[in-house]
């Protein structure tokens, strides 16, 4: 038999002027299994949590109630009480009977209040009854922090873990980091050059002492849970040794085949053998092996012959490595939206009809014209470029239903770059609606209008083709109601912002979620904008969507503090409320498993001394397990069942109802 | 048990001076917040629910319901967060799907649907709440005692 | 007692005269398509067109779940408080005369070692009132089992139809005897002429199977552990309609229900078909599997039974047979064990 | 159609590609079909197949029945009914795909009950879901035993099951409730319907579980209503209407009524049909954000 404690609590007149706090106090003596009951003014005062403290000794209480506010409340400090009392917090229960009972029925008689505090302690004591102590989880945590993506949040995070004492392991798809912003020319709205304020970054990347790069990489599988990950990962043949190579550039100097550039989007030519650009981090070239007349047919090899160091090795594998770390910031990035939907824009068919980017290296200074604007088609420099905003996005039919939210800002600085680089040259901006939202943006945007001359015109574009010569753009302008038609001699799309190609199958490797775009989804949009539903894998940048580079390095930086967190101590300590599972009763049947919405519940395989599989079973992962208790609800033979809110508990409430 | 009950209310109860006795299971998150809120904002409702608090919508069981209903629950009512709300993420859609199937089975079956109502009530919404169980309670009261299930021989 | 006559049009006034007694009066009524016992008000309710009903009328004896105790739970423990049955007076009209065998056996169950008065005060007071059957179907074997429809065998009175729509009386036991006399005004005497009786129809027994040798075989040991019995009966997937239909099958679980406050205790049917029958606290079920249960049943009927109490704990009734869902046929597990035996 | 049956078990006993058919035989009368467990070749003569093969055989891959399952690999005759309930034990990981072989039957229809039988198949005798099948030519076999059928089921299903759902349908919540409870009144808590249900596989049914005891067992009308409400929804999503629990309830309670009802439930608010894909997970431990409802205030 139990040794409970009831506690009313009056709160001051809060609960005793609509209840009989006493009366709550004597009837519920009457029920077995309760050794003391008191009524007093204040239960979280001092002195009320002492009284408390001193009955659980002198009457060897095993468990309490507190009738009194609601637990949301004051619950942690009356379970604090219970355990320095020496009983385990979580025998203590509340019976909420102010916000739910002395505060709603406001009969001065009492006898409304009086009557529903007996219920709500008495389910509440018959409740605690079946209450089990429970001990809170413990789990190991691996410092090391995985990033994926080596783009500017992808850096940013990884910069800020190290330097906050921890390892670590940065993987990036391509053979460079840096990302999309290595790409841009300047930045809205200071005018910053890309390279300059990125490039000291990536080389504090590459020189950290807690980070190590692993370009030309894939992350390929993930296991484990929060602290406990391991990851395995792809690390692609480049055919050059990363230790031998010195970056001198010999290879892709005489190395005699070309292709095109993906770091400036088709406009350039690259090497077989290369380094994506002229900074790139590491300075260490791979070689385009399906392009390659070595590896291919084995005939060349000139950049093994021109290598002093010998670095270049045709024989070099794919390795498979596995690496074990205690969190991930998932950090991969966007793209744009492919060429195929935007037929009416003579994208990909008219030569001088080039996307965001394309002028983005157009502009720069590193770029395929060294800074000057040219058009692809003839290297002439335009005299008037048309942008269109918004294609593909807001555009539910043909591309997507959302805005993009950084083509306003940095159509306005292409503008402003044309302007400075042509001066004579006149641009017409074809937009939805502008939007600057943000510190200093919109003075930017007018800056664009006023200062160098952008024709913006409110309207959308039917058609672009070509005319001797020319890019011919037809248009609407709403504003002065009236059709526009352009002799341009360049077009630049505002093209969407799209999720990277494979960003569903990585999500569903590290068992977050994704929306219909297949961006990532934050575990809460507002509050918990950089967490997923799985715990210790954070999000950070455009992997989540469109967003500028202000708020991916303050994106960075948020996840790097939850990893940081995370890892600041080597145990992490989690809520009991986890469920379990009865083996002698699991059906195997994965109800469990598929309805969890944090993938916690694992399969299981029982063997015997030979090692056949004797049976098989869920178990619950105490690391992942949040304690919501769909599983329960779902598994018809009950053989699973939640810590804190278990079957019993919750028919022992209903059975004193 | 309910035999008691059933003579009891049989006998002394009218549909003036019946008090329906009401069932609630609500999230912790959501629906248990907005009822503290309406406590909080000193708001007035009827005293005829009592109240289980449970993590999460996902967790209810058809099971809770028919136990009430046994143990002389004139009515039953389930409430949670909003959907795309869950502080799980997904605990209440998984609720829903279960709830439109088991509210067939009681359609069907020829159980009051009545007698349980099923609502999204977030933290903010402690005027819902408030509309809710006056507005339940009354209906229940006008409906009168849950003779059957009451009348269920044991 | 001599022979006495009923009308079978004036079976309504024998209702009435029960009902006046303050008895109930069961019989067999179409329920739901099947035919079964039940509790009626008038003639009209009654078949005749049966060969047996598929429930027992054993639930008047040994009733499917009765309160045997309530509980009030209170500060100082709980208060238990026994039930004093009074139960009433019952009267089952048309019941087979395999059925009728099988009260002896309940009772022998039911007062062996103490009396469970929850049974014998039931027992006590119910009237059998048994027709002689005019019908048979496959699944009859009451003669295999040394039974027939002409056997009195628990009876308090047996009827048998005539062609005159009449059913002749005879009291078996003195219960019948007062019976018939408290009721004198529904029966008569004969007039002149005997009348001709309808002629019984009896099963023939099934020639393989041989009592004797099915004891015999079930007697030794090693037979326990035969191939012979996961080979015929694994197909059993342990629903338990058997048992539940059976006449003396009588074993039952005790459970209690309630609430915080209090309850009750109740005595509730069970079956040995149940995976959970054996299933100990610890997890270990020794009877794992169901040919084992279905074993258990058939020992129980042919060894058990018949060593303890010296009753028959089959009386050929085929209610199993019928109404089993995958057709396992207890005859011919006899029949086999019978030839194996030779 | 039994000599092609008896020559494929006969292969597949004598290559070992299966340890056990799982089959039917007569009983000693020769009046019933009968399942039967052969697993010698000079055995497989006494298989059968005809309309009075009405057991649902997948029963006996369930961890219910695991002295049938140590016989070692069995092969299972099967109607294309039948065939819904491997899918849904095998989407539900209860067997594995490569664990059994199918031998799926070609199936004009069977009868209701064999009581039924006067040696011949007339509609009136069959159930609903023959008239209603859309699988009598198997859908998920290892072979076909059989010519193809041409049936093209009713486009909306027909029979009396759907008929009597719709009256109830258009009755008062109270006629119903009548209906039902003195439908449920009836049941004796043997558990047939249980035990006949190769979806009821449970290692402890949930009415077993008496800690606590969700569910009382006796057989009073609220212990029946609480175990046929729950057994019901235990279902949902995942019955496919094979008609086991109907045939074995000694008590004859309309349970085919209750699991239709929710089939169509499943199939209108999910658009699920149970039995069709191994690889899809019943929809009552998915969702859908688009779930629709009209009832949540």
């Amino acid at each position: 038999m139990s040794r409970i404690g009831v506690f009313i609590c009056q709160c001051g007149t809060n609960i005793a002027d609509t209840v009989d706090t006493e009366k709550v106090a004597e009837e519920m003596k009457k029920i077995p299994g309760v050794v003391h009951t008191q009524d007093y003014k204040f239960m979280c005062s001092s002195p009320g949590q002492k009284m408390l403290k001193e009955a659980v000794k002198k009457h060897r209480l095993d468990g309490m109630i507190v009738s009194a506010c609601s637990p949301h409340m004051h619950e942690k400090t009356f379970r604090r009480a219970c355990e320095s009392a020496g009983i385990n917090p979580y025998m203590c229960e509340i019976a909420n009977i102010r916000e739910q009972c002395s505060w709603v029925h406001h009969d001065k008689t009492k006898e409304t209040g009086t009557v529903k505090s007996l219920d709500l302690t008495r389910m509440t004591i018959e409740r605690l009854k079946k209450n089990q102590p429970l001990k809170p989880n413990k789990i190991p945590v691996n410092k090391r922090a995985l990033i994926i993506g080596g783009g500017i949040a992808g850096i940013q995070a990884a910069l800020d873990i190290a330097d906050g004492g921890r390892e670590v392991l940065l993987v990036e798809k391509t053979p460079s980091i840096g990302g999309n912003m290595a790409k841009l020319s300047e930045t809205f709205p200071t005018m910053d050059c890309s390279q300059c304020i990125l490039t000291p970054k990536m080389v504090e990347a590459e020189l950290h002492e807690n980070i190590t790069l692993m370009t030309y990489s894939e992350v390929e599988k993930i296991e484990g849970f929060i602290g406990n990950f391991r990851v395995t990962i792809r690390k692609k043949a480049r055919y050059v040794n990363e230790e031998l190579c010195t970056g001198c550039g010999d290879c892709w100097d005489k190395c005699p085949f070309k292709q095109d550039s993906e770091f400036e989007h088709g406009l350039k030519k690259r090497k077989v053998i290369y380094t994506p650009f002229p900074q790139s981090v590491p300075n260490i070239p791979v070689i385009d092996a399906p392009n390659c007349a070595m590896l291919q047919k084995g005939k060349c090899g000139v950049c093994a012959k021109v290598c002093g160091p010998k670095a270049v090795d045709f024989e070099q594998k794919d390795i498979v490595v596995e690496e074990k770390v205690g969190a991930i910031v998932v950090a991969t990035g966007y793209d744009l939206m492919p060429n195929e939907h935007f037929g009416e824009y003579g994208y990909g068919r008219i030569k001088d009809v080039i996307n965001g980017l394309q002028f983005e290296r157009l502009a720069s200074s590193s770029g395929p014209t060294g800074g000057k604007i040219l058009r692809p088609s003839d290297g002439k420099e335009p005299q008037s470029i048309v942008f269109i905003q918004c294609a593909g996005s807001r555009d539910e039919k043909k591309g997507v239903s959302y805005c993009s939210k950084i083509c306003c800002m940095y159509t306005a600085k292409h503008t402003m770059l044309y302007r400075h680089k042509v001066h004579d040259g006149q641009s017409y901006v074809f937009y939805m609606d502008i939007r600057s939202g943000g510190k200093r943006y919109e003075e930017f945007v007018r800056g664009a209008i006023e200062k160098d001359g952008a024709m913006y015109l409110r309207g959308r574009v039917s058609r672009v083709y070509e005319k001797d010569g020319k890019v011919i753009v037809q248009g609407a302008d709403t504003l002065s109601d009236s059709q526009v038609e352009i002799e341009a001699d360049m077009v630049v799309l505002a093209t969407a912002l799209v999720s990277r190609p494979g960003a569903d199958t990585l999500a569903q490797k590290l068992g977050i979620g994704y929306d219909k775009h297949k961006f990532y989804n934050e575990y809460h949009p507002k509050l918990k904008p950089v967490e997923t539903v799985t715990a210790g894998i954070f999000l950070a940048g455009t992997c989540l969507g469109p967003m500028d580079v202000p708020e991916s390095v303050a994106q960075g930086s948020a996840a790097a503090s939850k990893v940081l967190v995370l890892t600041s101590s080597d145990e992490m300590i989690k809520d009991p409320t986890t469920a379990i599972v009865n083996d002698f009763t699991c059906n195997a049947c994965w109800d469990c498993v598929v309805a969890c919405p944090y993938s916690a519940i694992e399969k299981t395989d029982i063997k015997d001394r030979e090692g056949n599989v004797i049976r098989r079973l869920a178990h619950v992962n105490d690391g992942v397990c949040t304690g919501c208790g769909t599983c329960v609800a779902a598994c018809r033979s009950k053989a699973i069942d939640l810590k804190g809110y278990t079957d019993e508990q919750v028919y022992a409430a209903i059975n004193a109802f | 048990m309910s035999q008691e009950n059933t003579e009891e209310t049989q006998a002394t109860e009218t549909t003036e001076t019946f008090e329906p006795k009401i069932m609630a299971f609500v999230c912790n998150w959501c629906t248990y917040a907005g009822a503290d809120l309406a406590g909080t904002s000193r708001m007035e409702y009827r005293p005829n629910v009592r109240i289980i608090k449970l993590p999460c919508t996902g967790r209810i069981d058809p099971l809770f319901i028919i136990k009430a209903f046994e143990n002389g629950a004139d009515g039953v009512l389930v409430s949670g967060c909003h959907p795309g709300d869950c502080h799980y993420t997904a605990g209440n859609y998984h609720a829903k799907r279960r709830w439109i199937a088991f509210r067939s089975l009681m359609e069907f079956t020829g159980i009051d649907t009545r007698r349980l109502q099923f609502s999204w009530i977030s933290a903010s919404e402690a005027l819902k709440w408030v509309d809710l169980i006056n507005n339940v309670t009354d209906e229940i009261k006008a409906l009168g005692p849950f003779m059957d299930f009451k009348n269920l021989k044991g | 007692m001599k022979a006495m006559y009923l009308k079978k049009a004036e079976l309504g006034k024998l209702i009435s005269s029960v009902q006046d007694s303050g008895a109930l009066f069961v019989g067999p009524v179409v329920d739901a398509g099947n035919v079964v016992y039940k509790e009626i008000g008038s003639a009209s309710e009654l078949t005749g067109d049966y060969i047996i009903p598929v429930t027992t009328y054993k639930q008047w004896v040994f009733p499917q779940t009765e309160v045997v105790a309530t509980f009030a739970v209170t500060k100082e423990g709980v208060d238990l408080d026994g039930v004093d049955l009074d139960p009433p007076d019952v009267v089952v009209f048309g019941a087979r005369a395999c059925e009728a065998a099988s009260l002896a056996s309940l009772r022998s169950v039911f007062t062996w070692g103490e009396d469970d008065e929850f049974y014998t005060r039931r027992e006590d007071r119910i009237t059998v009132i048994t027709v002689g059957c005019t019908a048979i179907d496959d699944e009859c074997f009451c003669t295999t089992v040394e039974l027939s429809p002409a056997s009195t065998t628990g009876s308090d009175i047996y009827l048998r139809e005539t062609t005159d729509d009449e059913y002749m009386a005879v009291a078996v036991t003195k219960k019948g005897e007062a019976f018939i006399k408290a009721h004198h005004g529904v029966f008569h005497q004969k007039r002149a002429a005997e009348p001709e009786l309808v002629e019984l129809k009896l099963p023939e027994p099934i020639k393989g199977i041989k009592k004797e040798k099915i004891s015999a075989w079930l007697a030794r040991t090693d037979n326990y552990q035969s191939e012979l019995w996961p080979r015929l009966t694994r197909k059993c997937f342990g629903c338990g309609a058997c048992t539940f239909s059976c006449p003396t099958c009588h074993c039952f679980d005790i459970t209690d229900e309630g609430t915080a406050f209090g309850g009750e205790r109740r005595k509730n049917w069970d079956a040995c078909q149940f995976d959970h029958f054996t299933a100990h606290a610890s997890g270990h079920n020794p009877r794992d599997t169901q040919f084992k249960r279905w074993r258990n049943r058939f020992m129980c009927k042919f060894k058990y039974y018949p060593d303890k109490f010296k009753t028959t704990g089959c009386v050929g009734c085929g209610r199993c047979i019928r109404v089993c869902p995958v057709r396992l046929d207890i005859t011919e597990v006899m029949e086999e064990i019978s030839q194996i035996s030779e | 159609m039994e000599k092609a049956l008896r020559e494929k078990a006969r292969e597949l006993l004598t290559t070992g590609e299966a340890n056990v058919i799982i089959g039917y035989e007569w009983n000693r009368r020769k009046t019933r079909a009968t399942p039967a467990f052969i697993t010698k070749a000079d055995e497989v003569d006494r298989l059968i197949f005809n309309p009075l093969c009405v057991n649902n055989l997948s029963i006996y891959l369930t961890r219910k029945n695991k002295d049938i399952l140590r016989m070692g690999k069995p092969a299972i005759v099967a109607k294309g009914c039948d065939i819904k309930n491997i899918v849904v034990l095998i989407s539900e990981g209860q067997v594995k795909r490569e664990d059994v072989v199918i031998i799926g039957m070609s199936c004009n229809g069977v009868v209701y009950k064999q009581g039924l039988w006067k040696g011949e198949l007339r509609p009136e005798i069959m159930p609903v879901k023959c008239h209603n099948c859309d699988v009598r030519n198997p859908h998920l076999t290892d072979f076909v035993i059989g010519d193809h059928i041409d049936f093209t089921p009713p486009e909306t299903p027909r029979g009396m099951v759907f008929d009597k759902i719709a009256a109830l349908d258009a009755k008062t919540p109270g006629e119903r409730w009548s209906f039902w409870l003195e439908e449920f009144s009836r049941c004796i808590k043997c558990y047939a319907c249980r035990q006949a249900c190769s979806l009821c596989y449970c290692e402890r049914c949930i009415t077993e579980k008496n800690v606590p005891q969700w569910i009382e067992t006796s057989a009073h009308q609220r212990g029946n209503i609480a175990w046929n409400l729950v057994r019901a929804m235990h279902l949902a999503g995942r019955c496919t209407f094979c008609g086991e629990c109907e045939r074995s309830c000694p008590a004859n309670i309309k349970l085919n009524l209750v699991n239709q009802k929710l089939v169509l439930t499943v199939k209108d608010a999910f658009d699920f049909k149970s039995g069709y894909d191994e690889k899809i997970h019943p929809p009552m431990i998915v969702f859908s954000p688009d779930d629709t409802e009209n009832f949540i205030k």
